[in-house]
């Protein structure tokens, strides 16, 4: 028994993609430290392709378990795809989050977007 | 997979032999107390009894002793009742920061019909200095209401000292001491208070059963209105397994401070805080590491999440509990973390570990040996770790 | 010597498929629902299979139960809370004389505090006029309080026909059904009430726990205040044990009812109203012949007290209760009684013997065969037997 | 178990001295319906000793046994030694009677001495 499905607990336990990209694309950062939850996503692209995508995380299980299974999503999408996986979609993902958790600790879809945003940002000053 | 009960703040296991003297007054001795025929005699006589015995052990006359629904029951009753019976000769009331919420909302209620309420600062070890109690006493001052000791970081105040400060001035002093009665010794008049919150499930009894030490002839009005049980003072049908339940935890309880338990249980703590600091790095003992509640450890890994360590805890079976905000469904983190200073982020790493009469050696040693691997996971997964310096505190968003 | 309780209305016996049922949140289950950790996730998983099967058997939502301490709590939460929350639109209370003390003294309590309350007459069956309700309806209404069957009497109120006038009029409608659910059929959304109040010991469940129905949207402050427990309507530990009783019970007297038990204990009941009244002579039967709750029968034997029939019941094995002072610690008699206009001589005559689900024809036939002996034996102590003659009303003593 | 000592009910079921007296000397009522007990103490009495004395009571078992006990008490007793017997000494007589019985119930010995007063009475007027 858990407050969390089996599929938040799977990723908790065996989170996907942790790290940085040291010559990262695209850096989002979201979250709070009241709140108990930061997120950092990290993204490598190409051709308008995001080709890795690793994520560091302070947080509880739900913060954890959907920076993780963002990186897995989003993985091999193109940037525009990336930009409309939302965090409720990350939450159906995981089989649904507890009520509690649907705020602030669910945000790492936001911290993808950041992240492209960053990658944009990157491209416009380079051009 | 072993299973390791290190959550004994939040709540305890119903002792066995409080659970056989329950028993015959659910399919036996049912009736209901306040009937005239023996089913009602017989269960209370039992209730009578259990009163006695709650009252022996905190030294109280049996007759100041009302039962409740709990610790939260308790706190209510004696901070709203002693403001409503009082509020011709005050309307200022005087407690701490950290308090349980069951006194901190109380508060905040009176605070909506009129009241004012001073919520006193601590120190870096969650201490109420007793000169602030002094110097916060207005000729508006009708109650103190202060904890025997904290249920996050264990922290045991000096409640006799309060006490002595409190009676010069003729106001009425309440503790809630849900934390340990049953785990120190106890007496309510070497501590010097009017009333005393009790709850049950804190002491291997039931829960939802509690008791208020009332002080005879203090000035009081009902939280719960209705038949004229508990001496007038509680009304319901008396739950009277509950109350059984409890007599028979507080007559364990005595037994075990007599024989020594405590010494135990705190060499075990000491064994664990020890292990920690020692085995770990970046981390802070909470609290003070003398006036502490026996079995309370709690402690702050840095750069990590408590929700996340109790997860991983709990999947190598053992349970524990975090002043984290994401345990609490709540925003922030504890009151009491903060309260003591501790910034939010560093808040949010606490672990409580607090051990009980059946923990032992081989309980510690067993955490000894899988926490420091959950620490390190943990960290591995942290954008802070090895400094905060990753912290942009001012361009995290809020949501 | 046989044993047979007909004091159901008091107080019933614990199940012990519920006793069953509690048994592993004793010792094993025992976690704090509010812990993150598989002790406190089972817990939390058994509470709110209870809450599911009581908003089943009342045709509620689950997040409409709120749990309680029992009758008298969520009786003083609805009433005093929705007047807290509520004052700002108006200040007055209707209710009605022959409610219980619980629903009466915390509208006493609420008179202190400025609200204004009208407490609506019966007729002699102890039925509430509907009528009667919408004359007392103001502008400044916001609550109407009404139980749905009483105690005492076991007369069943026109809930149905009052909730259509309530709910026109706009305003808060909380019904105490402590003595029906469980025991008729319930249907919060039929009976159009907003609110209404459970007591577990009364149908096999546990003492010490109860619930209240709370319509989502429903505007109310806590009546005890602390953790976030209950969705934050309801502080304090849940009493897990006390909860999966109350759920069980529910479960098995919603079986009941499918079963048509009600059927059986009306047949008992009216055996047992017929046989006294045949065979004793001045004798009334207390509240309505028909419009009653099954298991009630209540009925005054004039020249002789109620403690008195008690006493010599006892000592035959036969649990009862009475309107009598003498039972209640009260001066006076039963409240109920003098407001369906006996006289207090004679309201201190009564007898409520109230059936339960395993008492049988023999039990009745046992009653029916030691009860006229007793009449005749306490009446020939009376100094009024054959007539109140003697009854000098303006010459005794007051005391 | 019962909320009245042994020496309570041992009287309460067994009764002394019920009825009334025909040509009593002396009656005294005392008591109250609101309360509901009411005693009737009828009582004999020769060369100023009371030699008889009866009881009839609407009441609870405190009510029936203290009538019960003074009646008892009483029997033998000169006038003066009666109407010094207290409705306390009669409680006391019965091994004690629960608090909330101490008021209302516990009046025999004032009815006691209401019959005695109405003895008094009768003999002046027939003086
Ligand atoms: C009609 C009614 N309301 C309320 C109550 C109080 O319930 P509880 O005893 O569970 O507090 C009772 C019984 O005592 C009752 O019969
Ligand atoms: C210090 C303190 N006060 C009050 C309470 C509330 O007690 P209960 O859960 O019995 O209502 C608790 C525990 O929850 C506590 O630790």
């Amino acid at each position: 028994m858990s407050i969390y499905s089996e599929k938040v607990m799977e990723h908790f336990q065996n989170p996907r993609n942790v790290g940085e990209i040291k010559d990262a694309d695209g850096i989002g950062e979201v979250g709070n430290p009241i709140c108990g939850d930061i997120m950092k996503i990290y993204i490598k692209v190409k051709d308008d392709k995001i080709v890795d995508c690793k994520f560091k995380t302070f947080g509880c299980g739900a913060a954890i378990a959907t920076s993780s299974m963002v990186t897995e999503m989003v993985k091999g999408k193109n940037i525009d795809e990336a930009l409309k996986i939302s965090n409720k979609a990350v939450a159906e993902a995981l089989g649904g989050l507890p009520a509690i958790k649907m705020h602030c600790s669910n945000l790492a879809a936001d911290g993808l977007s950041k992240a492209i945003e960053d990658y944009k940002q990157k491209i416009k000053i380079k051009k | 997979m072993k299973r390791i009960y290190m959550d004994h703040a939040a709540t305890t296991s119903t002792d066995v032999e409080v659970v056989e003297a329950m028993k015959p007054y659910f399919t036996q001795k049912y009736g209901n107390p306040n009937s005239i025929h023996s089913f009602g005699q017989e269960a209370r006589e039992a209730v009578e009894e259990a009163r006695e015995k709650i009252a022996r052990l905190i030294g109280a006359n049996p007759s100041e002793i009302v039962f409740t629904a709990g610790g939260t029951e308790a706190d209510n009753y004696a901070i709203k009742g002693i403001a409503w019976a009082n509020q011709k000769k005050g309307n200022h009331i005087i407690t701490s920061q950290i308090e349980h919420h069951a006194v901190l909302h109380s508060c905040q209620f009176l605070e909506k019909h009129g009241f004012k309420v001073t919520y006193l600062k601590v120190d870096k070890y969650g201490l109420i200095d007793p000169e602030d109690v002094k110097k916060a006493i207005t000729g508006q001052t009708i109650l103190v209401t202060i904890m025997h000791a904290n249920n996050e970081i264990g922290t045991i105040e000096p409640i006799k000292e309060i006490g002595k400060i409190v009676k010069e001035a003729g106001i009425y002093f309440h503790t809630d001491s849900v934390q340990t009665t049953g785990h120190i010794p106890i007496e309510v008049n070497d501590l010097g208070v009017d009333m005393l919150s009790i709850s049950g499930h804190k002491l291997y009894g039931p829960k939802g059963v509690g008791a208020l030490y009332l002080r005879k002839g203090t000035k009081i009005v009902n939280l719960i209105d209705g038949g004229a049980q508990e001496k007038n003072r509680r009304a319901g049908t008396e739950n009277v397994t509950g109350m059984v339940g409890l007599g028979k935890a507080v007559e364990l309880a005595e037994k075990r401070l007599a024989g020594g338990e405590v010494d135990k249980v705190v060499k075990l703590r000491d064994k664990l805080i020890t292990g920690i600091m020692d085995q770990i790095e970046n981390v802070r003992l909470n609290g003070h590491s003398t006036r502490r509640l026996p079995g309370n450890a709690n402690i702050c890994f840095e750069f990590i999440e408590g929700e996340s360590m109790l997860l991983n805890l709990d999947m190598k079976g053992v349970a524990a509990s975090s002043g984290s905000a994401c345990t609490s469904g709540s925003l922030e983190p504890s009151h009491v973390l903060l309260a003591i200073g501790l910034p939010p982020e560093i808040a949010h790493g606490s672990l409580r570990l607090t051990l009980g009469k059946d923990n032992t050696e081989e309980d510690i040693d067993y955490v000894l040996d899988i926490l420091p691997k959950i620490i390190e996971k943990l960290r591995a997964l942290s954008p802070f770790t090895g400094s905060w310096d990753g912290l942009k505190k001012n361009s995290v968003e809020e949501k």
